[in-house]
């Protein structure tokens, strides 16, 4: 079975890098780039009886693990058999 | 005049212009990375380490648009030489000057320590003060230094001789245990095709004088003065 | 009477709504006073984050008056944003330490990251360019894995900060113990260089000249972050504070400091400061207070990152990486160009008035105006009562002629070497750049850390600044007057081992909730002892920090007041190093051995008890010895000296046959068995230097005039460490090579078991 | 506009903070979890006439800026008004 999950900061969260590639863009000369947020992405291959079982797991694996929940937030964002 | 690009998050530039200037008494200076141009006296180009851009997206990969840098890459493919350090090297890398990447290190932590260095090929204009065998001491300090190629140009680098530095034990040895990042083959420094660029992780600018470091960077160092000056 | 007005959507401002800000109602009927009127939102949101303990010292300002703080070479003392000392050649070094503690509990990567990204702009905001850092880290126990992922994610946050923003860290403190396990500790120190005739102030002078914000948009976060965090002791709220958490960016740093370098060095500011705690608030109060001024401020023309920010949110936003500064008037164009150049915002916000107050419009309503100086200068000073810890006397009792002596004494001394406070660090280290700006020459690993000063244009000087950070926390918990001496006498002696004179020290006074009066007795206690510490050894208190309310759910740390003590070496080309270099070099003892088993890291380890007396601090002979280790090291006499401190003698002696690589050179002692053994290898007697010599008959000779005790002990050599009772078998006759790797060892294989 | 990038390892690079992760699910207990990789994720807002306007222009950005070819594939997941 195979997850994707996606790590994203906070909305009022400071975004550095984010930051950086946006204005990075600017003086690139791609002008329509108004802004750019960074996050993070995991694929994670699991064995699972079922998407039922799995979800849980996966939540619990995001908070605990893929996202540092101080500052972040998770999305499950597909499981697929 | 050598040119050390400074770009924003650039650390090491100062300590280049030190070594080059101060230690080495070769007339080094700073250039802006907003410059579209090199001076037009220059006679080589280094890249200095540091975090350019906060090494945000990845190391190297936003700096490489800066406007010197096309400059710097015609005055490289006309044979002019160039030489990067850490975040250099990433960044000759990332503009495709030298083959392969630079990648997170294998344990995922910055490192930073003395590196031993086994001199490899000595075919570049970079390795006039050098010996195949010879054992460099020079310290290593960076968070992304593991070498990655693909296959086709890992064996081209060897083919050609472009393998200037591996990352070794006191007494040269290469092996899994003397690979402090994950490098692929140990591999420590680089150098192009035609042997004028040459990008390596290794700080030659923190090892130029006794009491800070030794002064085994200085022979890189010198080795590029000469060449530029020979041009 | 001032007029400020109330914006829709502002909640109604009453005494109660002061108690939710941590106001007392004393406080709040003093604001009543002051204004004349009910504050505004914004304007009781000020009030709560300037008296807050974080920005008023309230609990700890009588105290700290009493510090000495002057010198001739003391060119700033406390109360700017860092102390700055005359080093020489008209130079100047500028240096503080600050505590990052509760911020980096919840968010150890981030809370460490802008804990030295806070330190850092306290300094360049004087004109310097920091060269070199140190960070004093105290976690609780390994076993636990809560502590595990904070160390690594404090080391993660020190280095990925200090490392992008390109100065070196050289120096530290790493310890564990069961009292942090719910209040860690992070004290980030920095040390920059300056000219000194172009050092900057904070202060907000000449009326009319305009007030320019520079740096990171201001957003949400951070509020009430360092200053009500700092002012309260953890619950089980702490949780719900961390929206308060803040982001580090360190490539944003690392411009402004160019950037504002690049502007010090021209006459367009006659004032700058960092916005730290309490952002905008606190920097523009005291740039009007410091100067006697006024302010009026257009809060929205302050950049924003976030959208629809209340007043209240952009005053009390504690964002990162922002400056404010007062130019000359006609200047603003030339000084917003720099920023720009560096790819950083730069805006007027303001400028400086006549009035002493402080005016803050939004959108053409004034919502905040309030006279500067009761604020400020006079927050509120508490007397809070102290009273000797009803236990103290009971933990001072030690009976050491009951206590069984040590059998195995090569056991002993292997298992303090692996152990997590005496163990090698380098796994922390290793993660920090020690090198970048290139004057390192001891790094961490030394007694101090010894770095080349070099002129701003780049001209490498002769000299260089030794630095060490030191406390025992354990000596403190069982007598804080006497264990805060022993940090500075230490501080000090580890200066003095690289041949460098102590000039004047930073503190950071981290202790627990300071309304209990046990934890005041602890504090008055451990200021009494930096003060007399800090004349004694003429070192006076150049700047510093206190950290309160370290405490979790009614449990406080043990007194840990971090001192960090900077000396001078005039000729860097001679200076000592804590390693053997050569063998068949002398050893030689200076102080004097008591047994003095008290309060060590051998009782700990054989009794599993902190108890009796910390080692007597003698600060005469302190002064004498460190005296004797300069002169001895300008003669060419001395190439080895390392302090004796945790786990004594012979961890120490096994820590000079360490080389930065691996195992070094060994040695061979003999040891006057006139006290027990055990407090001849293990006690911690303070003012105790091994040194290494190839001029053994000078050396004596000039130990002898000086007054300090000296004996000629063994010498280096061979591969082994062997420590003898004269004319007896060996108690510890060992491999470097096993010493070494037991050593070596200690925090790599308690951390890498994830 | 908003559209959303996926930076993902190509399949023959290895991936040490993934295999970190998933060697960390392993002693804490998470038994099912098989393989994790990490990728970057990137929220891009930006002006332009509409979808078929945006794309090229997301294209080139992927390519030039935020991957590296060499050792990365990049994917447009999503582009939204
Ligand atoms: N967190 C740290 N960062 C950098 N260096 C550190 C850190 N912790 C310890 N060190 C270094 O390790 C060495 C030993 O530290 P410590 O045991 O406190 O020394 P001492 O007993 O001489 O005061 C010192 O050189 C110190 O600078
Ligand atoms: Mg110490």
């Amino acid at each position: 079975m195979k997850a994707l999950i996606h790590v994203t900061l906070k909305p009022d969260v400071l975004d550095p890098q984010g930051k950086a590639i946006g204005a990075a863009c600017g003086s690139l000369g791609y002008e329509g780039i108004r802004d750019v947020r960074q996050g993070k992405l995991f694929e994670v291959e699991l064995d699972a009886a079922d998407e039922a079982a799995a979800r849980p797991l996966l939540a619990e694996l995001a908070d605990k693990l893929l996202s540092n929940p101080v500052i972040e937030d998770y999305e499950i964002v597909s499981i697929e058999v | 005049m050598f040119a050390v690009i400074q770009f924003p998050g650039s650390n090491d530039d100062r300590d280049m212009v030190h070594a080059m200037k101060t230690v080495l008494s070769a007339d080094a200076r700073l250039v802006w990375h907003g410059d579209s141009e090199l001076p037009s006296d220059c006679r080589g180009v280094l890249v200095p380490g540091g975090f350019s851009y906060g090494d945000y997206l990845r190391c190297g990969a936003m700096a490489r648009f800066s406007p010197v840098m096309a400059d710097v890459k015609r005055f490289a493919e006309n044979g002019g030489p160039v030489l990067g350090t850490c975040n250099g090297f990433q960044v000759l890398c990332e503009s495709g000057l030298l083959p392969g990447a630079l990648r997170r290190n294998r344990d995922l932590h910055f490192i930073c320590e003395t590196a031993s260095l086994l001199v490899e090929s000595t075919g570049s204009v970079f390795a006039s003060e050098l010996s195949p065998g010879q054992v460099l001491r020079i310290p290593i300090k960076h968070g992304e230094g593991c070498y990655f190629a693909h296959a086709d140009d890992l064996a081209a680098l060897e083919a050609n001789g472009q393998i200037v530095l591996r990352y070794c034990g006191p007494d040269g040895e290469v092996s899994e245990a003397t690979n402090p990042n994950g490098s692929l083959g140990n591999i420590a420094g680089i150098t192009n095709r035609a042997g004028n660029v040459f990008g390596l992780m290794p700080h030659p600018e923190h090892a130029v004088e006794p009491a800070f470091g030794g002064t085994d960077g200085a022979r890189l160092l010198r080795a590029l003065i000469q060449a530029g000056e020979g041009a | 009477m001032s007029e400020a007005v109330s914006l829709p959507g502002d909640p109604k401002v009453d005494e109660q709504l002061a108690r939710e800000h941590d106001l007392t109602d004393e406080e709040w009927q003093n604001i009543l006073e002051i204004l004349g009127r009910t504050p505004t939102y914004p304007e009781l949101g000020i009030f709560s984050v300037m008296w807050a303990e974080h920005c008023s010292y309230k609990s700890s300002k009588k105290h700290l008056k009493t510090l000495p703080t002057s010198a001739e070479h003391v060119l700033q003392g406390p109360g700017e944003n860092a102390g700055a000392v005359a080093i020489g050649d008209g130079l100047a070094a500028i240096f503080k330490v600050e505590s990052h503690n509760h911020p980096s509990f919840i968010e150890p990567v981030q809370g460490a990251a802008t804990g030295v990204g806070g330190i850092l702009r306290d300094i360049f905001t004087m004109g310097a360019r920091p060269v070199a850092s140190l960070d004093s880290i105290r976690f609780g126990p390994l076993e636990d894995p809560k502590h595990r992922h904070l160390l690594r994610g404090v080391v993660e946050g020190v280095g990925g900060y200090g490392n992008s923003v390109g100065v070196a860290t050289v120096g530290g403190e790493t310890q564990f113990h069961p009292c942090y396990a719910g209040n860690i500790l992070v004290n980030a120190f920095n040390l920059g260089i300056v000219e000194a005739d172009n050092i900057f102030l904070g202060t907000a002078t000449g009326v009319g000249n305009p007030v320019i914000y520079a740096g990171s948009k201001t957003g949400r976060d951070g509020i009430h972050g360092a200053s009500l965090l700092a002012s309260a002791e953890f619950g089980d709220e702490a949780d719900q504070m961390r929206p308060t958490v803040q982001v580090g960016d360190p490539f944003t740093e690392n411009c402004l400091i160019e950037a504002c370098l690049e502007l010090m060095s021209t006459d367009h500011v006659v004032g700058i400061q960092d916005m730290g705690a309490a952002g905008l608030t606190c920097s523009a109060f005291e740039m009007a207070s410091r100067a006697g001024t006024g302010i009026v401020m257009e809060l929205d023309q302050v950049p924003q990152r976030a959208a629809d920010m209340t007043p209240y949110e952009m005053l009390l936003s504690e964002s990162q990486e922002r400056m404010l500064m007062v130019a000359r008037k006609g200047r603003e164009a030339q000084v917003c160009e720099i920023f720009q150049r560096w790819g950083l915002d730069a805006m007027v916000v303001g400028r400086v008035t006549d009035d002493g107050r402080m005016k803050i419009n939004w959108h053409g309503d004034t919502v905040v105006d309030i006279p500067v100086d009761p604020v400020s200068a006079a927050a509120p000073e508490l007397d809070r009562p102290t009273q000797e810890p009803a236990a103290l006397r009971e933990r001072q009792k030690l009976d050491t002629s009951a206590l069984p002596p040590e059998e195995d004494p090569e056991g002993a001394l292997l298992a303090l070497l692996d152990s997590p406070n005496l163990c090698s660090k380098a796994w922390v280290a290793r993660q920090y750049d020690q090198l970048v700006q290139g004057n390192t020459l001891i790094g961490p690993g030394g007694d101090a850390a010894l770095v080349r000063v070099k002129r701003d244009d780049g001209t490498p000087t002769r000299k260089a600044l030794a630095i060490s950070a030191d406390c025992n926390p354990r000596w403190c918990w069982l007598d804080p007057f006497a264990g805060t001496q022993a940090a500075v006498a230490e501080s000090a002696r580890n200066v003095a081992c690289t041949g460098a004179r102590p000039l004047a020290l930073t503190n950071c006074l981290n202790f627990g909730n300071p309304e209990k009066p046990e934890i005041m007795w602890e504090f008055a206690e451990a200021v009494r002892g930096l003060g007399e510490a800090a004349e004694a050894l003429g070192t006076p208190v150049i700047s510093g920090n206190v950290s309160l309310y370290n405490e979790t759910k009614g449990s406080a740390i043990y007194p840990t007041p971090t001192i960090v003590m900077v000396g001078l070496l005039e000729d860097h080309t001679r200076h000592a190093v804590s390693q053997f270099r050569e063998a068949g070099r002398v050893i030689v003892l200076l102080g004097e051995t008591r047994e003095e088993l008290g309060g060590s890291e051998w009782l700990l380890f054989r009794t599993g008890r902190e108890a009796g007396l910390p080692p007597r601090v003698d600060l005469d002979h302190e002064r004498r010895l460190q005296g004797l280790l300069r002169e001895g090291v300008a003669a060419g006499e001395i190439e080895t000296a390392h302090d004796i401190s945790d786990g004594g003698f012979a961890v120490a002696l096994s820590e000079c046959t360490f080389s930065s690589d691996g195992p070094g050179i060994g040695a061979r002692v003999e040891l006057r068995n006139g006290i027990r053994p055990d407090a001849l290898l293990f006690g911690e007697s303070t003012g105790r230097v091994i040194v290494a010599t190839d001029s053994p008959d000078a050396l004596l000779e000039r130990a002898h005039a000086a007054g300090v005790p000296a004996a000629r002990i063994g010498e280096t050599g061979g591969d082994r460490v062997s420590i003898t009772p004269t004319g007896g078998e060996a108690w510890v006759d060992i491999p470097v090579q096993e010493l070494h790797a037991a050593w070596a060892a200690g925090l790599p294989r308690r951390l890498e078991a994830v």
